[in-house]
């Protein structure tokens, strides 16, 4: 029981990280963004005070049970996601290292990618029984986004798997650690797949056809407010962060501390940011065929290069 | 006590057959009596080996279970109680009951005779049994008969007949038609029938699990039949090709030289099927038709699991067998529990029915994230296992294939729930209530049986694993999996339990946090009620939003969708019609013709004379 | 075009047929000359002689030796005669209305009555010596049924009683059954000769030889008459 | 032993003579007579092959001249098996045509009767005899009856139809006749035994012309493609029951008469592949036919060809277990065949053209009909547990122990053809919307009765296929048996 | 009677026997009315009993009649072919006697004996 209650105010406290560098991440790229465009942009900060006004909300509206449950998985594949990924590397020996491990050992890369799924899906659930017709668009669009960067995604995985025999995202950073080369280095077609799907993933321009904007009301995620948004947004800046915190694993070797994990994650989150900042943005259809063009052949060119080598 | 469990299916079908004909509510009686005795008798009175002998024109049939079967059989009678259970209520006022129950019956009991068969003649009269059994119930509807049910029939019986010749000549070589022995003196085949028997026996059992390009029919009969059937069709009908499939891998393929080539060529196709139907079910826009698709799809992943052979794979396969029963059985059941209240059971006329029946909704909830293969459900585990196995027998390119796939499956899944249950509450289906309560309580179980054996699916891996040691496998329990845990040989590692009480404690935590918080100041509005792009929509304004669904994705698959399996077929079989017409008019009707062809005939043979008798 | 090619295979036909018969040959003995075989003709001839008193061997097979064929032959002719009744079958059917009208010269009458008797009693003769000389049941009764012909034509209003020749057709075929039967019931097999043969060539020779074959001749008259009447009668559509 | 072949011929004759006579008195005789002769007949048939059986072939002398110079009838397993089906399918067609509707007459009725039972006379006789004269005796009668009956309804094109068959009939008859010859010229005899057993003494070349001249002859009777113009005609537009009774019993005939004269009477070794080639010719022309027709019998009728051709490649494997094949393949089709054709016939009697699409819809006003008919359909296409699978499994089966794939290939080929054109009648019945308003006649009592007989021994057979196989196995074994054959007729005496 | 006598005759008879069958097979196989194929049938079988008979012949035979004219030594012809063209003949006449009953038939039916237009049964 002790044990349990250790592990559940570990995992909170990984959340909190997460929710904290999430947060600021989202922040700064909206100010970013904004310099950018030459303007002034919101400050760092904004994002906390957006979410503590949403918090603090006493006043909603829902439109049903789904409505209450979409929201909630999303939240469990942000939570859960987080636990499987390792924050820190085993390597280090700082104090606080085990406090990260939560659920690292029970699942793998395979398991990750499925659960990650679990939450789009839900939330496609709420947004469905809004009844919004854009939310359901927003959604369609989503899911087939998701289809195209998937493919690449999976090669660049898939070329890590059969390099090293493993599918467990400690054993890569264990191998990383081992023989000292990032896996970015090891494999550079893999690594180039995956930011590629990244940029589909973290849905920045010119992948944002999802979220739309300007056009829609925001897509899915229209029709939420208070809690519910409240709940989405930071569900959201987790998730972000767990999947930074996976692409750190995989091809940076993971960091040692949570310092080097910051700028890790930071500037690998910069490639899809400041890419999305001065592109246009595709259609749904274009978005996915680009994917299914060089990235997939770059990601086939890394399964044959994990072929090879 | 085999022969009786079979004699009392077949009695029993006639019986209910003609107990219709007097009053329906016998007929339902009739009918449950029919199915569940007999399936009672199945669970408590046979045991593994027992065997018996039936003497028929000079051939004897053996027929007794054998672990590998047991595994199929627990599927084939558990989903014939339910479904069965099911039926009763769907059925109720529609045409030809009876003609439903005898075919149903008799569908439960030749897949049970297929899974006892232990020599190929018996193995083939209840495949044919099976085969004219779900036809019948295919165009039990009379709708669309002439395409859809020729269509089936046609592919069954080219499966059918490849498996009659395989089997005939399995027994002039090898003097025998039973099936250990056919298998076990394999070897002593010429090489010829080496390949040739295998290939056969591929073609029969792939038409049977839908595999590509022989799955043209599935779609079309799966979304024909009474939804009542088609859980059964899709769920235990399906797998007697797999069940077969089992067993030319394992015997005949393993002896092969070429067994490899043949097995990643298999893979491959399976892998196609996957991929293609999962695209196909993405456009369809009726819900029985997406199912079919899906289920084809699925079918594509067993038939990889199957086709790769190793243990992992091997046990991948066959708990996607028994979970996909599961989940596609529940699935079936909502279409059909819809069909029965809404009277259809097309995407674009039906809307938000979530909060109309809320039973038939989560079970189609589970049932789909099953069917996704997200975790903490079933399907997770097989998809889990399947990757693992193929990464690890270097199918590096098939495993992209799958995951695609399954991707891709998430917007068909997304479909189906939206379709029928999220979207719009529109006042024409404000009527409708929920199903029976017969009719919603098998449905219930079967997707809960999906969230128990995503946690605990060594429920399953015990007998799979006894299938398995007796196809001559290791044992795999503790080497591949435990106690609500996955292995591989690589050291990969799944434990389920922690994760499904995180996922639970977080779903918990988040469900209530967002139920309490501010619980007084957040109220229900209709769907009705919402704001679009900041502005409040009109009354006149349509918000319902479901034809052309997925159209973005449809737009960027378009090249694949122009190619159509089904129209070389169609034009195929135009020729074929073409040339029989000019065939037939070889009698051109003129007596005097005939008598030409008589006397050109007769000089053809006098010419030849020499060649034909020396 | 078509008969071309009818002529190329009638070529290609006849042909090889000629050809078989030629190698056949003409008025030799081309049994295959073997000791195993000895033709059964010969055994024909000696038993015709010795065991049945017949002097016309043709008869002798045609009615004892191969009676079975000529029972069957004999019922090929009835129902020749019951198929053209049935295929002509018309449900208001006036009987006696002949369908072709035409009145022959006084010479033709008047001389078909002298004629008509003298055929009758020609063909009577035929198959009454049938085992004696050449002729036998079928000879006479076309013979008979000429006889019929020939008042038909000359008489439009002539008319056979169709129930008359029922009979006699019936009663000629049970004969010839009936004294095959006994046959079976007092030799043991079908067709079986049980009367005393006599001698050879007296009238009353060859045991049931005479009796069937005067049957015969009786069912062919009657048949043949039948078919020509029947014929006549037949009312077709000139002006269709 | 209750009678001896002979009867099998001359009761009926004595009937049919008899017939007009009696019939002058009591008009209901003529419809009586045939059906009481053509039972005792059946349990003449029955008691015979029982004796046999066991005590092992009847050759019947006639006119008392021992084999080879009289006319023998030869009652062994195989002839009187196929004579038992024939008698039996026979007292069916009579039960089934009993008040049927164009024979209330009786004129007509007289001459429907009589020339069904000298059909089944012909036929009987044709397997009976042991003289290849005899024979053709025989099939001339069989083949007038057939004529007469193919134009018996006035009505339809039926004269057209007959006067085909008579066209082809006329040839053959030719050609029998000079086959006969030929053979007579050479050997000096015309009895089978005999012929079969100085064979080998004839000249090669005149063998090979004299065989395929009754491969001709027998073959337009036998319904072999190129001969078999006339087949379909005939089957559709004669009555029901004679379209029955030419697929149940006269084509019987017909194969069984080129079957013996290629098993025991020749000894050519390229007649079983001529066998084989003209078998599947037939097979697949007829099956290709039939699935573009719009007629219902005229499909039935193509449908029997193709049956015949199966029959046909079966006995061309040329091995014991080929030709039990075709004896089942024969067996299940006398048996099958006519209940299509009988409950056929009444599924499309409210129409005129009788077209397939006339069907649909039906089940639902002629249930009992349309399931005898469904289940018809399911077993000639070899479904199990029905009657025709045991057949096809056993023919497939003595086809693969001769390594013929190609041959076992083309036939399953053909017969998901078969399917198609069953299942899509099939279909109209049960799964169409009516279109005409026209009502379906009720088959008559007897018809019910005879169609559920064929029904039940479609399943009795299906289910326990053993039930016969034994009577099928003596009569492979006798057929094969060439040398006995020959003793026991040419050692016969008069009992 | 020399043998070069018989071949000839060989020839001749049988070559008509066999000409006269192919000129009926022609009539029937090529002419349009249906009378004329009845007629070509019924040529056909004359020519058939014709060497029907003619196989039966011996060199010097007589006719197989035992009368009190026969010595006893001289050879017989055959009289198995003359009985059996004796069926042949009845059965030919039964045959020709339904054929044109069916002609009629088809004259009622169809107002043409014109074999090319009666061919509503087809296919």
């Amino acid at each position: 029981m002790e044990y349990i209650l250790i592990k559940v105010l570990e995992a909170m406290a990984t959340f909190v990280l997460a929710f904290i560098v999430g947060m600021t991440y989202g922040g700064v790229v909206r100010k970013i963004t904004g310099r950018v465009h030459n303007r002034l942009g919101p400050p760092w900060y904004q994002n906390f005070i957006d979410a503590f006004k949403l918090f603090s909300k006493t006043r909603g509206i829902h439109h049903g049970a789904m409505h209450f449950l979409g929201a909630a998985f999303l939240m469990v594949t942000s939570v859960v996601s987080l636990m499987i990924i390792p924050i820190l590397a085993p390597g280090g020996h700082a104090w606080y290292n085990s406090w990260f491990t939560n659920l690292n050992f029970n699942g793998d890369l395979i398991f990750l990618i499925y659960i990650m799924t679990f939450g789009p899906l839900g939330m496609a659930m709420g947004a469905g029984q809004t009844g919004n017709p854009n939310s359901s668009i927003g959604v369609t669009r989503g899911l087939s986004q998701m289809v195209g960067f998937e493919i690449p995604w999976v090669m660049a995985l898939v070329a890590l798997m059969i390099t090293y025999k493993t599918t467990s995202i400690v054993d890569f950073m264990n191998i990383q650690r081992e023989t000292g080369t990032w896996l970015m280095f090891a494999n550079p077609f893999a690594f180039i797949a995956a930011v590629l799907a990244m940029l589909g993933m973290f849905r920045y321009s010119p992948f944002d056809i999802v979220g739309a904007p300007t056009e829609l009301a925001s897509g899915p995620v229209s029709e939420n407010g208070g809690k519910f948004l409240f709940t989405m947004m930071s569900s959201g800046s987790v998730f972000t962060f767990a999947k930074l915190v996976l692409y750190v694993d995989l091809f940076m070797g993971g960091a040692n501390n949570l310092i080097m994990l910051v700028v890790k994650t930071f500037l690998l989150y910069m490639i899809p940011v400041l890419y999305g900042i001065v592109s246009p943005r595709y259609r749904t259809e274009q978005a996915v065929r680009w994917f299914w063009g060089w990235p997939t052949f770059i990601g086939l060119l890394a399964i044959l290069y994990a072929v090879m080598f | 006590m085999l022969t009786l469990i079979l004699l009392l299916f077949l009695g029993g079908a006639i019986v209910t057959w003609l107990g219709n004909k007097l009053s329906p509510v016998v007929g339902d009686l009739l009918f449950l009596a029919t199915i569940i005795i007999p399936a009672g008798m199945f669970f408590t009175g046979v045991t593994v080996g027992e065997v018996t002998h039936l003497h028929a024109l000079g051939l004897t049939l053996t027929w007794g279970l054998t672990p590998l079967s047991y595994l199929f059989s627990m599927i084939v009678v558990g989903l014939g109680i339910l479904l069965a259970i099911y039926a009763v209520p769907f059925m109720k006022g529609k045409q030809k009951t009876g003609a439903f129950y005898f075919n149903f019956t008799l569908s439960v009991m030749s897949m049970l005779g297929i899974l006892v068969s232990k020599d190929w003649v018996s193995f083939f009269i209840f495949w044919e049994i099976m085969t004219w059994s779900s036809y019948l119930m295919v165009v039990l509807n009379g709708k669309d008969v002439q395409r859809v049910g020729i269509k089936y029939f046609v592919f069954s019986a080219i499966g059918a007949y490849a498996m009659l010749m395989a089997m005939v000549i399995m027994n002039s070589q090898l003097g025998s038609f039973l099936l250990a022995d056919t298998f076990n003196n394999f070897q002593h085949l010429t090489t010829g029938n080496q390949i040739l028997i295998p290939i056969l026996l591929l073609v029969a059992f792939g038409v049977k699990s839908a595999m590509m390009p022989l799955h043209v029919w599935a779609p079309d009969a799966y979304s024909n039949a009474p939804m009542a059937y088609t859980g059964l069709f899709s769920g235990a009908l399906s797998k007697m090709g797999i069940y077969g499939m089992v067993l030319v891998m394992v015997t005949m393929i393993n002896q092969l030289p070429e067994g490899t080539l043949i097995r990643d060529i298999i893979a491959w196709i399976g892998g196609f099927t996957a991929a293609a139907a999962t695209l196909w079910a993405i456009t369809q826009d009726d819900g029985k038709k997406l199912l079919a698709w899906s289920s084809v799809g699925q079918m594509g992943y067993i038939i990889v699991g199957v086709a790769i052979g190793t243990p992992l794979a091997m046990l991948a396969a066959m708990f996607l067998v028994v979970v996909h029963a599961m989940f596609k059985g529940s699935l079936f059941m909502v279409v059909g529990a819809i069909e029965k209240q809404t009277g259809t059971t097309n995407f674009t006329e039906i809307n938000g029915l979530i909060r109309k029946m809320p039973w038939t909704f989560i079970s189609a909830l589970i049932s789909v994230i099953a069917l996704a293969g997200i975790p903490p459900l079933a399907g997770f585990v097989s998809k889990w296992m399947l990757y693992e196995a193929l990464i690890q027998n270097n199918n590096y390119i098939l495993v992209i294939l799958l995951f695609f796939a399954s991707t891709a499956g998430f917007l068909y899944c997304y479909k189906f729930l939206h379709g029928y249950f999220l979207g719009q509450e529109e006042p024409e289906w404000a009527h409708v209530k929920e199903a029976p309560v017969a009719m919603v309580i098998p449905m219930v179980l079967l997707a809960l049986g999906n969230f128990v054996l995503g946690t605990f699916p060594q429920l399953i891996f015990k007998p799979i694993d006894a299938a398995m040691q007796f196809a001559g496998y290791d044992a795999t329990g503790g080497r591949l999996w435990g106690e609500s845990v996955l292995f591989t040989e690589w050291g990969d590692v799944v434990t389920l339990q922690p994760i499904l009480y995180a996922v639970l404690a977080v779903f918990v935590f988040f469900a209530l946090f967002l139920w309490f918080k501010g619980t007084k100041g957040t109220r229900y509005v209709s769907t009705k009620d919402i704001s679009t792009s900041g502005e409040l929509p009109k009354e006149w304004e349509n918000l319902t939003f479901k034809v052309n669904f997925m159209q973005p994705f449809e737009r960027a698959i378009e090249p694949f969708l122009k190619r159509q399996i089904d129209k070389y077929y169609t034009a195929f079989g135009n020729g074929m019609e073409a040339l029989f017409e000019f065939t037939r008019r070889i009698h051109t009707g003129n007596g005097q013709t005939y008598a030409i062809y008589a006397i050109l005939f007769l000089a053809l043979l006098l010419l030849f004379r020499v060649n034909l008798f020396g | 075009m078509k008969k071309i090619l009818v002529l190329l295979l009638l070529a290609v036909v006849g042909f090889y047929l000629a050809g078989t018969f030629f190698d056949i040959g003409f008025g030799n003995s081309h049994f295959v000359k073997n000791d195993a075989i000895k033709p059964v003709k010969d055994i024909y001839l000696q038993q015709t002689v010795q065991e049945l008193k017949v002097s016309n061997a043709v008869t002798s097979i045609v009615v004892n030796f191969r009676g079975f064929d000529t029972l069957g032959e004999v019922t090929v002719l009835f129902l020749s005669v019951t198929a053209l009744g049935s295929i002509l079958y018309k449900k208001r059917h006036h009987v006696g209305e002949r369908s072709v009208l035409f009145s022959a010269s006084s010479i033709v009458t008047s001389g078909s009555k002298l004629l008509f008797p003298a055929i009758v009693l020609l063909g009577a003769y035929v198959f009454i010596h049938g085992h004696l000389s050449p002729g036998g049941g079928f000879q006479g009764g076309v013979i008979i049924a000429t006889g019929f012909l020939l008042m038909l034509l000359a008489y439009e209003n002539y008319s056979v009683s169709h129930n008359g020749l029922s009979i006699v057709e019936s009663l000629a075929g049970i004969t010839f059954v009936g004294v095959g039967l006994l046959g079976f019931m007092n030799g043991g097999t079908f067709l079986q000769n049980f009367l005393p043969t006599g001698e050879l060539n007296n009238l009353f020779s060859g045991g049931i030889i005479p009796i069937i074959y005067i049957a015969v001749g009786f069912k062919v008259a009657a048949e043949l008459t039948g078919v020509i009447y029947t014929v006549l009668n037949e009312k077709g559509e000139q002006n269709g | 032993m209750v009678g001896t072949p002979v009867l099998f011929i001359a009761i009926p004759l004595l009937a049919a003579f008899l017939i007009p006579l009696i019939g002058m008195v009591w008009k209901e005789s003529v419809r009586i007579i045939p059906g009481l002769v053509l039972a005792y007949l059946l349990v003449l048939a029955i008691n015979l092959l029982s004796y046999v059986t066991v005590n092992g072939p009847i050759v019947e002398v006639i006119a008392g001249w021992a084999p080879p110079i009289g006319i023998n009838l030869v009652f062994n397993a195989f002839s009187g098996f196929l004579v038992t089906i024939m008698v039996f399918m026979g007292l069916l067609v009579w039960l089934y045509s009993y008040r049927f509707k164009s024979n209330v007459e009786y004129e007509a009725a007289r001459k429907y009767f009589l020339l069904l039972m000298m059909l089944i006379t012909g036929s009987v006789g044709i397997v009976l005899t042991g003289d290849i004269f005899n024979m053709f005796v025989f099939i001339e009668i069989t083949s007038i009856s057939g004529y007469a009956l193919t134009a018996f309804y006035t009505g339809r094109d039926s004269a057209e139809a007959s006067f085909k068959y008579l066209m082809m009939g006329s040839i053959a008859s030719v050609m029998l006749l000079l086959a006969i010859m030929i053979i007579y010229s050479q050997l000096g005899t015309l009895n089978m035994a005999d012929v079969a057993s100085k064979m080998h003494l004839m000249d090669p070349k005149l063998k090979a012309v004299s065989f395929i001249l009754f491969v001709i002859a027998l073959g337009i009777e036998a319904e072999v493609f190129p001969l078999n113009g006339w087949a379909p005609d005939a089957y559709a537009e004669a009555p029901g029951p004679v379209g029955a009774a030419f697929s149940g019993i006269v084509v019987k005939a017909g194969v069984y008469a080129l079957i013996r004269y290629t098993y025991t009477i020749f000894d050519l070794s390229g007649a079983f592949n001529l066998l084989i080639i003209i078998g599947l010719i037939t097979l697949v022309v007829a099956e290709v036919a039939a699935i573009r027709q719009e007629k219902l019998k005229r499909m039935l009728a193509y449908s029997s060809i193709g049956q015949m051709g199966l029959v046909l490649v079966s006995f061309g494997i040329g091995t014991k277990e080929g030709v039990f094949a075709a004896l089942f393949i024969m067996l299940n089709h006398a048996i099958i065949k006519p209940l299509l054709f009988f409950s056929g016939s009444y599924l499309v009697y409210h129409s005129k053209k009788k077209m397939i699409s006339d069907v649909d819809g039906i089940g639902k006003l002629a249930p009992l009909t349309s399931i005898l008919f469904t289940l018809g359909a399911f077993a000639i296409v070899g479904l199990p547990p029905f009657a025709g699978f045991w057949s096809k499994l056993s023919f497939l089966m003595a086809a693969a122990d001769s390594n013929m794939l190609l041959v076992i290939g083309l036939i399953l080929s053909v017969s998901v053809v078969e399917l198609v054109y069953y299942m899509r009648v099939v279909n109209r019945i049960f799964f169409f919307k009516r279109t005409t308003s026209l009502l379906t006649r009720r088959p008559t009592f007897n018809a019910y009765v005879v169609m559920i007989i064929l029904g039940l021994m479609i399943l009795v057979i299906g289910f326990y296929p053993d039930s016969v196989s034994m009577y099928l196995h003596n009569a492979a074994n006798s057929l094969f048996d060439k040398s006995q054959y020959i003793h026991s007729v040419l050692t016969a005496t008069i009992q | 009677m020399d043998s070069a006598y018989f071949q000839y005759l060989n020839y001749a008879i049988y070559g008509t026997a066999v000409l006269v069958m192919l000129t009926g097979l022609y009539a029937a196989l090529v002419k349009k009315s249906l009378l004329k194929i009845v007629i070509g049938l019924s040529i056909v079988d004359s020519g058939l009993n014709l060497l029907i008979v003619t196989l039966g012949y011996l060199k010097g035979g007589t006719a197989p009649i035992f009368s009190s004219g026969y010595n006893g030594t001289q050879t017989m012809v055959d009289p198995i072919p003359q009985a059996l063209v004796l069926t042949a003949i009845v059965i030919g006449f039964g045959v020709t006697a339904v054929a044109l009953s069916l002609v009629i038939r088809l004259w009622r039916h169809h107002h043409t004996l014109y074999i090319d237009e009666i061919k509503n049964l087809k296919w």
